[in-house]
């Protein structure tokens, strides 16, 4: 078996090598590959689409449809990690951990028994629950608001530096994420909800599509974002960048969304209740 | 020998590409555990991205990100100056779909652990195979 | 409006997606109505397209205004159509065929169930007519990566058969990508139609060749060619029903599509012809997948599993007939020909399956005594469709053989006819012994005195059956010409059918 | 000009690759796949792709091993290869 | 000056080695964690220096960001497994 | 170890303050300095002074506060807060110092050829009078910043455990650092 | 200003060398952190340093903004190091891994350079 | 043949073939809806029959005049159709299978409610469909439809044969469908072949192979194909799965295995050899020889396995083997008076040996006997059935009395015109044999002393049972009728214009 296995490597390592005897020297200038469409892009793309980034201007306009689908790539990954891992309705442990937040005392209510009296003085907590740190919590604290500025700074800048919806998006999630590992899941939740993950990674392509869609009714082709300028009262150009940015905007709430729900459904084992 | 020499610095990228994409397809290929089949999937699919980033590589050119300001205003964008932008483009949506499939990848790794109780793939089929004398799936 | 079609086709499910995965959170009855909906409104338009193409020729629609080596283009060609009206009606049937055991079985997450579908057909229905070959990759994965899912939802070791799938198909498309790499390296293109235009003089090149060897693995891996089958008797066996049918015939074809539309828009048939031991070889291949498919099936007491292997063989006619296609005048007709009636047999075929296993939950061969007087309606599609897998005429399976063998027979390659025989031989030594059981072999357990007649659901059966009968139907429908048009104008559009052999 | 680094980037990436899928321990595994990501964004930021080398420290190095932490918390460090 | 920057971001890169022998070694996941932590701190350092070979810092110093950042979530995450599943022995069969 | 103790279910101690970011939906002083603050950051961050950016900036900022500004006040925020920044600017430079210092210890240590004799770990322990979470975080990262003390746990009632080199590293905790985080904080 | 910048950028190199071999040499996982969250701080904040000045070299809008963000990246660095060596730590002691003692009393961690 | 008219070659349109085919399609939907009323189905079978049957014959005269009916269903493109058109080789074989059905039907509803067999919808509602495939084998315009119907043939008679749901019934059935499909699959490769050599499947007196189409090599090679597609034809050695068959149930046998299916194999030599290679390229490529060998050995083999077999329905079906041999064999002659003599002896061997399976079936229901050597004395229980098998014995011995005679005087003067003299000793011989293997049956039901222990049928030994049972009736008046029409056969052999139609055929072809 390994020795087949190898065999079979090294027979597709053998034609690679086979294959990239032949290739263009690295970075040649003068190598097809950067002499037949590239060109285009980079001497064009600033007339064009007034974005100095051009992979920001490739990827959301002139490849736009591609960039749509990786949108969807990744929302199809979390309505299939939801659709596999989640376990709806949640079966009722044996007793419930509850913590007194002013006093931090854990109580313990069996089966049957009251909910403790104000369930905002009191959390529920997992089984496993571990009071995190005093030290990386605060630090948390005060770092996620950062990040999360500096994830909508990615996706707003995404014009000019590298960055953009889909970079941000990650960033706001990992913010999200982190927010729940220096806590738990469950403060996590009631902070950013499921609902609300769902919500968002179905708003966010939602978004993209609906940008695109709307160059239909203004007369265009799909995700022709120059028939912008119509209803915007402006240039076709900055109209282009204008789509450009609320295409962003998309990827980047659907990513955030769905780099949460993953963190979610893969840190609890589907059931929410207990994370990382 | 300089001629293999030459073949051998000037294609560096190429070969480490193809190094790590045998490293990572035999993993795929001979690992057992899931989460190691997972990781090698990974690799190879980053080899990938980096074999593209390789082709879009461009010597004495700059990042695809055009410099702006008074000067750069005036004249308009050489190709020569700058990276080629394309793969770039390609790899941003490669990258999301392996981290998408990552996630699949992951979420059934777990499942598959809750079922069987363990992530070794001969131990699942091997306590798979009593089971499909007395039952359907 | 015409114009913007190819655009709809693609938007419709995937805007229904959005709406199921929504209204499974804040409207739950809306989502079946909605996607069968969407799916019958997708067939339609699917019509639509294939009516335009043989009016105006191809459509092609440059995506965000774009021209197509800068932007990306959707290019409906007539066999995009062709397969475009295939591929929607195979979903909506399976569509109406999954609600049952979909609603039984996937209680809390029918919405996420059909969000998946119709991503699924989504990326299906987009590869059909992308013009771009990175799109291709794109809209690959989204249709895989629903895929893994909803075989994964599947029972038993469902689990473990969708990760697998998932591996193998990622290497599958790592090596499609690959593939791209070398292409894009020494042309600097990405457009198929550009592509062609500028691979001519570089045939020679090794990094073309290896580019199709590796786009080639790479799409054998995803159409499940014998030695790289490994990842689709589990697959399809443990997937729900509904899936399965949808995989096993709609997915299939269409990553079969891709291929051949690489093979024949990108490549070229002059490629073809500059490296034909290579294509001989795979035809050497497709002969082993036929007769080793068949071998495999042939041990297989799970009547899905046994079905998937019978897939693999099938997919070795089709891609025998892709192999023989510089060598004959009939260019892409044998292969086409097939791609729809396997499409049409597997799908009946897999439903039946799956019919038996939702009322009576029986999978193995040896439990279906006397299912043919419990379920006579299902029990005769399978018939139906098994008769029409074995060849008998004048059934679609008959015509498929006939275009084969006559292809053959044309290209010279004698020893193939052996091959189609035998595999014949032995799709009817594992198909008969089904018919055997479920109509003549006497109920093993205590003997009903009056058999009670328990059906599936109607929703079931009726595409069950309409399946049944339209295996029977193509068979006269290719003979009777009514298809020629679109095989000629596939070979216009390749450029085959004009060598000699 | 930058050759050299990303040579010697190269090499660490190697070598990241094969200890990540050798090293008999998951959780191990997915801290060095994590150092991998690393290397290969630096790799790109030399290459001049930076977007691909954000996308990259973003997706690989962050998001990704936290995900392979949290499925080997879920799941089991031991492995037998 | 570019070359004094070149050959800081060489040397830093060969030290890079360092821990990475150890985070290849380990022996447990938490020394491999030390080593990891390493790398990113140089990494961010050294993406900055790339961008000043190039001239364009601006452009690297949101990435440098990012990183530094993601490499403490990273850490956090791994460290955080130790606090549920105190199982430290599974690693020492290596 | 003080892990024992926590280790039991029924007296779980913990911080006191829940990590939940504040539930009222009512702006109060604490948002409105998070987004100052982040508007603050937003211009550094963006470097670009036109209309369009800036509004984004001003949107941006405004979200974040709203989402997540309740992480940095919990409370509405207290009054005096640009002094008590005041107060932890002026305690930054000798923190530094005290950086400086460790770093040249730790290098000693490293570069030195019989460092096994030079260091002697060891845990040591101490009550701290410090109260309020960023005190404390401030006073646990300040110890691990400075010479061969890395904070090992910080439990609810203000123990900390600390892990020092060697035998002199430990000594003059908790002195005067402690002093001045608490001269900076509670005052 | 090039002068200190050079030095700067050396002494954060050292800095950084002191770490990468601290980490190599210290005897068990609580000791080689000490020169890990501390030397590689230490090195961050020099090097960046050193970057900001010879950016400040040209001053300009941009540069000085770039400048800031180098400066936001040493505060980040300065709050999250140490948070993250004193995880790593937490870590290792929930997880019960026994710090290494001079006294050799059953240690099996002690497997390193010394 | 000076009194063929001149060959007519166009195609009359007609709807005629297609309605005569489509009686036995339409009237199996029926059978099936009036599955809960015996006797309406049976009822709807006989109408079926006796419609199919005139229209049948009502073509005759106009075929007897030497035109071709037919109609055209679709074209395939590129000179394929999927047609009927009727000749009057088409219509003898069409004429025997239409008129016995009706006898059979008849025959059958005795057969099967005595036995009370199960599943008897199944069994009139697939019969139906054989029939239908047997007539529309029969009509087939080209090779194409031929190998259409030729398989449904398989397929729906594979039901009959399975009928009992027994192990045996089983194990039969895999061999049948092994051996049957498997040469279905060498008859389609020869008729991709032929296409794919000649452009064009369609029958033609002439032949659409000519010597000059391909290398002669090829050619013998799609012979041999065609050779072996033609397994229906139970040659030897490929004959196992005929003997097999035989547990079906007596009609079964009767109908299909002695006219429908094994005629069908015959059909399709006889059409291979005449209408798609024509005699003179079978000629040429010297191929009549090997064929007359073959045919020539299964006769003489047929019949010595036949006189071993103690069970009288496999010991019919080895008779049956070597009878159709005589076929081949008269092909395989290549001359005008040995196809005819083929021709003939289809319809003429047809009548005979179904006479002979029905008395079988006949003396297994009444007296539940199916070995020979239990037969001793039941000629007087059942002196009429035992007559008309001594009738069919006769026959089949080709003894004059009866229409075995004309065809086996056609062959002979066959091989006299080929001047094969060795043939003609083989004819002989093998007729001799006939005689061996028939005449101890005859002898032991009329002569030996019935056992004392027989007891008969209700108990009571002796007497002229077969008159008691109203059931019994439906029984022996079809196999006296057969009877009866082998006899009328060998006096008045144009009976249903059979002679003149091997006139006609025989004669557009020399």
């Amino acid at each position: 078996m390994k020795t087949a296995a190898a065999l079979l490597v090294l027979l597709f390592g053998g034609l690679l090598v086979y294959a990239s005897l032949e290739f263009p020297a690295w970075g040649d200038p003068m190598a097809p590959a950067s002499r037949h469409v590239s060109p285009h892009y980079i001497e064009r793309s600033l007339a064009e689409t007034s974005v100095p980034n051009i992979v920001t201007a490739v990827l959301a306009d002139y490849r736009g449809y591609d960039t749509m689908f990786e949108t969807i790539v990744i929302f199809t990954a979390g309505v299939a990690c939801l659709f596999l891992l989640r376990i709806f309705g949640r079966r009722s442990s044996e007793s419930r951990l509850y913590r007194h937040l002013p006093t931090g005392i854990t109580l313990r209510i069996s089966r049957g028994g009251a909910v403790p009296l104000s369930s905002k003085e009191f959390e529920r907590i997992d089984l496993q629950w571990v009071p995190y740190s005093v030290v990386v919590r605060t630090t948390c604290r005060l770092i996620v608001p950062f990040s999360q500025l500096f994830a909508l700074y990615v996706i707003a800048h995404g014009h000019h530096s590298p960055g953009g919806g889909f970079q941000g998006g990650v960033i706001l999630g990992a913010s999200i994420i982190l927010f729940a590992i220096a806590n738990n899941l469950r403060a996590s939740l009631a902070w950013f909800s499921e609902k609300l993950a769902v919500l968002l990674c179905g708003l966010g392509v939602s978004i993209y599509v609906a940008t695109g869609a709307l160059s239909f009714l203004l007369g265009g082709n799909f995700l022709d974002y120059g028939t912008l300028s119509k209803p915007f009262a402006m240039g076709a150009v900055a109209a282009r960048s204008l789509g450009i940015l609320m295409v962003e905007i998309g990827v980047g709430i659907t990513v955030m969304a769905v780099m949460v729900h993953l963190y979610y459904g893969l840190a609890s084992a589907g059931r929410h209740d207990e994370g990382l | 020998m300089e001629a293999l020499w030459e073949q051998i610095l000037t294609k560096a990228n190429y070969w480490m590409t193809i190094a790590l994409m045998m490293v990572g397809l035999y993993a795929m290929i001979t690992k057992r555990n899931l989460v190691k089949k997972i990781i090698g999937m990974n690799i190879l699919q980053t080899a990938v991205i980096l074999m593209f980033i390789s082709i879009g590589a461009k010597r004495g050119a700059t990042i695809p990100i055009l410099k702006h300001g008074d000067a750069a205003a005036a004249h308009a964008p050489r190709a020569v100056d700058y990276i080629n932008p394309l793969p770039h483009v390609l790899m941003l949506t490669a990258i999301v779909v392996a981290v998408s499939t990552l996630g699949v990848a992951l979420a059934l790794a777990v499942k598959i652990y809750q079922q069987n109780g363990t992530l070794d793939e001969a131990d699942i089929l091997a306590r798979q195979v009593p089971r499909s004398h007395e039952g359907g799936p | 409006m015409t114009s913007q079609l190819p655009a709809f086709i693609i938007l419709l499910p995937l805007t229904a997606a959005f709406g199921a995965f929504f209204a499974g959170w804040w409207f739950r009855k809306a989502v079946y109505p909605l996607v069968v909906g969407v799916l019958g409104l997708c067939v339609l338009l699917a019509g639509g397209i294939l009516h335009a193409v043989f009016d105006h020729g191809s459509l092609r629609y440059f995506l965000g205004g774009w021209p197509p080596p800068v932007g990306i283009e959707l290019h409906v060609d007539s066999l995009g159509a062709f397969m475009l009206t295939l591929v929607s009606s195979l979903s909506l049937l399976a569509a109406i065929y999954a609600k049952p055991s979909v609603e039984t079985e996937l209680a809390d997450r029918v919405a996420l169930f059909w969000s998946l579908y119709l991503l699924l057909t989504t990326g299906m229905l987009g590869i059909l007519i992308t013009g771009d070959v990175f799109n291709l990759f794109v809209l690959l994965e989204v249709a895989s990566l629903s895929g893994y899912a909803l075989v994964g939802i599947g029972r038993g070791q469902a689990l473990l058969a969708s990760f697998r799938y998932l591996i193998i198909g990622t290497i599958g498309a790592s090596f499609y990508l690959i593939g791209i790499g070398y292409l894009y390296a020494v042309t600097g293109s990405l457009n198929m139609v550009d592509l062609g235009r500028l691979l001519p003089p570089l045939y020679g090149t090794r990094a073309v060749q290896a580019a199709f060897i590796f786009i080639l693995t790479g799409f054998a891996i995803k159409i499940a060619l014998f030695p790289l089958h490994a990842w689709q008797p589990d697959a399809y066996t443990y997937a729900p029903s509904g899936i399965s049918v949808l995989i096993a015939s709609a997915m299939a074809k269409t990553s079969l599509y891709a291929l051949i539309r690489l093979l024949f828009a990108v490549f070229t048939v002059d490629f073809i012809t500059v490296y034909r031991p290579l294509f001989n070889f795979l035809g050497w291949m497709a002969a082993l997948s036929m007769i080793a498919g068949s071998i495999f099936a042939i041990r297989q007491r799970n009547f899905k599993r046994m079905l998937a292997y019978s897939s693999v063989a099938n997919v070795g006619y089709i891609v025998l007939a892709i192999a023989l296609v510089p060598a004959t005048l009939q260019g892409l007709a044998p292969a086409l020909v097939h791609i729809l009636n396997h499409a049409v047999i597997k799908a009946c075929m897999f439903m039946a399956a799956g019919a038996f296993i939702y009322r009576f939950d029986r999978w193995d061969i040896g439990e279906f005594t006397g299912l043919g007087r419990r379920m006579p309606w299902t029990s005769f599609a399978l018939l139906l469709a098994i008769l029409a897998m074995i060849g008998m005429p004048p059934s679609a399976g008959f015509v498929t053989k006939w275009y084969l063998v006559l292809a053959i027979i044309e290209a010279k390659q004698y020893p193939m006819v052996a091959a189609v025989f035998f595999s014949t031989l032995l799709m009817i030594v594992y198909f008969w012994r089904v018919v055997e059981i479920i109509y003549v072999r006497p109920e093993r357990s205590p003997v009903p005195t009056a058999v009670r007649v328990e059906e599936v659901p109607l929703s079931m059966r009726v595409p069950c059956v309409a399946l049944g009968i339209a295996t029977f139907a193509i068979g006269p429908v290719w003979m009777a010409g009514i298809l020629t048009p679109v095989v000629t104008a596939v070979n216009t559009a390749f450029g085959l059918g004009g060598q000699a052999p | 000009m930058i050759w050299q680094i990303e040579f010697v980037v190269l090499v660490i990436v190697l070598i990241c690759g094969v200890a990540a899928v050798t090293v008999r321990d998951l959780l191990g595994a997915a801290v060095l796949f994590g150092a991998y990501s690393f290397m290969m964004c630096l790799l790109w930021a030399i290459m001049g792709a930076v977007d691909v080398a954000f996308t990259e420290a973003s997706v690989g190095a962050g998001v990704s091993t936290v995900l392979f932490v949290a499925a080997v918390f879920r799941t089991s460090r031991r492995t037998k290869d | 000056m570019d070359s004094i920057v070149f050959y800081s971001s060489l040397y830093l890169s060969l030290l890079i080695f360092l821990p990475l022998y150890r985070a290849v070694t380990g022996p447990t996941v938490l020394d491999r964690l030390i080593g990891v932590n390493a790398i990113g701190s140089k990494t961010t350092v050294l993406l900055i220096l790339i961008g000043m070979i190039y001239g364009r810092v601006e452009m690297f110093v949101d990435i440098a960001l990012a990183y530094a950042l993601l490499n403490f979530l990273a850490v956090l995450a791994a460290s955080r497994y130790f606090y549920k599943k105190r199982d430290l022995a599974a690693d020492s069969s290596e | 170890m003080a892990r024992k103790a926590q280790a039991t279910w029924d007296t779980v101690i913990s911080v006191l303050n829940a990590a939940k970011p504040a539930q009222s939906l009512r702006f109060n002083r604490g948002h409105l300095i998070s987004f100052l603050l982040l508007l603050a950051l937003w211009i550094v961050f963006s470097g670009r002074f036109d209309g369009f950016h800036l509004a984004m900036g001003v949107l941006a900022s405004a979200l974040v506060a709203r989402l997540s500004g309740g992480l940095i006040f919990t409370r509405p925020a207290p009054k005096g807060l640009p002094r008590l920044w005041g107060r932890l600017i002026a305690y930054l430079p000798w923190l530094l110092y005290q950086i400086f210092r460790a770093n040249l210890h730790v290098l000693y240590l490293v570069f030195h050829p019989r460092m096994m004799d030079k260091i002697n770990p060891k845990i040591i322990k101490f009550d701290s009078r410090l109260k309020s979470d960023y005190a404390r975080t401030l006073f646990a990262n300040a110890i691990t910043l400075t010479p061969g003390t890395i904070t090992v746990d910080v439990t609810a009632l203000g123990r900390f455990a600390v892990h020092c080199i060697d035998d002199v590293s430990g000594d003059p905790l908790p002195g005067q650092m402690e002093e001045r985080i608490a001269r900076v904080f509670e005052k | 200003m090039d002068l200190m910048a050079i030095v700067l950028l050396c002494g954060g190199l050292f800095f950084f060398t002191g770490g990468a071999i601290g980490i190599l040499r210290f005897p068990d996982f609580y000791s080689r952190l000490h020169p890990a969250g501390k030397l590689d701080t230490a090195g961050q904040l020099l090097a960046l340093s050193a970057v900001a000045l010879i950016i400040l070299d040209d001053l300009s809008r941009e540069h000085l903004l770039t400048a800031a963000k180098i400066g936001l990246i040493v505060v980040f660095v300065y709050l999250t190091s140490p948070t993250a060596t004193h995880a790593i730590v937490d870590a290792g002691v929930r997880a019960g891994l026994r710090p290494w003692e001079k006294r050799p009393a059953g240690e099996t961690t002690d497997d390193d350079l010394g | 043949m000076t009194t063929v008219p001149a060959a007519v070659s166009e195609m009359i349109p007609s709807l005629k073939p297609l309605a005569a085919a489509l009686c036995p399609l339409l009237a199996a939907p029926a059978i099936y809806l009036l599955r809960r009323r015996p006797n309406l189905r049976e009822a709807a079978t006989l109408a079926a029959a006796a419609l199919q049957f005139l229209w049948v014959i009502s073509m005759a005269p106009d075929v007897a005049a030497g035109k071709l009916l037919g109609w055209r269903l679709i074209d395939i493109g590129a000179g394929i159709t999927v047609g009927l058109r009727v000749d009057a080789f088409g219509l003898i074989f069409a004429i025997t299978a239409a008129f016995l059905w009706i006898l059979v039907s008849l025959y059958s509803i005795g057969y099967m409610r005595a036995l009370k067999e199960h599943a008897q919808t199944r069994y009139y509602f697939f019969f139906a469909l054989a029939i239908f495939s047997a007539v529309c084998i029969a009509f087939a315009e080209n090779l194409v439809t031929f190998y259409i119907f030729y398989e449904a043939l398989t397929f729906s008679t594979y039901w009959l044969v399975a009928h009992h749901e027994d192990a045996e019934a089983f194990a039969a059935t895999r061999k049948y469908l092994a051996y049957l499909l498997l040469s279905g699959w060498f008859l389609f490769a020869a008729v991709a072949l032929t296409y794919s050599l000649a452009g064009t499947t369609a029958f033609r007196d002439g032949g659409i192979l000519t010597t000059a189409a391909a290398p002669s090599a090829t050619l013998q090679l799609l012979f041999v194909l065609f050779a072996l597609g033609a397994v229906k034809a139970a040659w030897m050695p490929f004959h196992a799965w005929l003997p097999s068959a035989m547990v079906a149930p007596t009609p079964v046998s009767s109908l299909l295995h002695a006219v429908a299916v094994v005629k069908a194999g015959v059909f399709a030599f006889v059409r291979v050899v005449c209408h798609v290679f024509g005699l003179d390229t079978v000629a040429a490529l010297g191929l009549g020889l090997w064929l007359g060998i073959v045919a020539g050995f299964t006769m003489i083999v047929g019949s010595l396995y036949a006189i071993g077999e103690d069970n009288l329905k496999r010991r019919l079906a080895f008779s049956t083997i070597s009878q159709l041999a005589y076929i081949l064999f008269g092909v395989a002659l290549l001359t005008p008076h040995g196809v005819r003599g083929a021709m003939i002896h289809i319809p003429f061997h047809g009548f005979m040996k179904i006479t002979l399976f029905l008395c079988a079936g006949a003396i297994m229901v009444v007296t539940g006997k199916k070995q020979i050597s239990q037969l001793a004395g039941v000629g007087r229980q059942l002196p009429v059935t035992l007559t008309a098998f001594t009738i069919g014995a006769v026959g089949m011995c080709g003894a004059p009395p009866v229409a075995g005679f004309i065809s086996k005087w056609f062959l002979c003067l066959g091989t006299i015109e080929a001047g094969l003299m060795a043939f003609l000793l083989l004819l002989l011989v093998s007729s001799f044999l006939d005689v061996i293997y028939f005449f101890p049956i005859v002898k032991t039901a009329f002569f030996d002393p019935l056992p004392a222990t027989t007891v008969g049928i209700q108990g009571t030994p002796g007497g002229l049972r077969e008159f008691e049972n109203p059931l019994y009736l439906f029984m022996v008046l079809p196999l006296a009728l057969t009877a009866f029409f082998s006899v009328l056969f060998c006096f008045f052999p144009n009976t249903f214009f059979l002679l003149r139609l091997t006139e006609v055929a025989a004669g557009k072809l020399f």
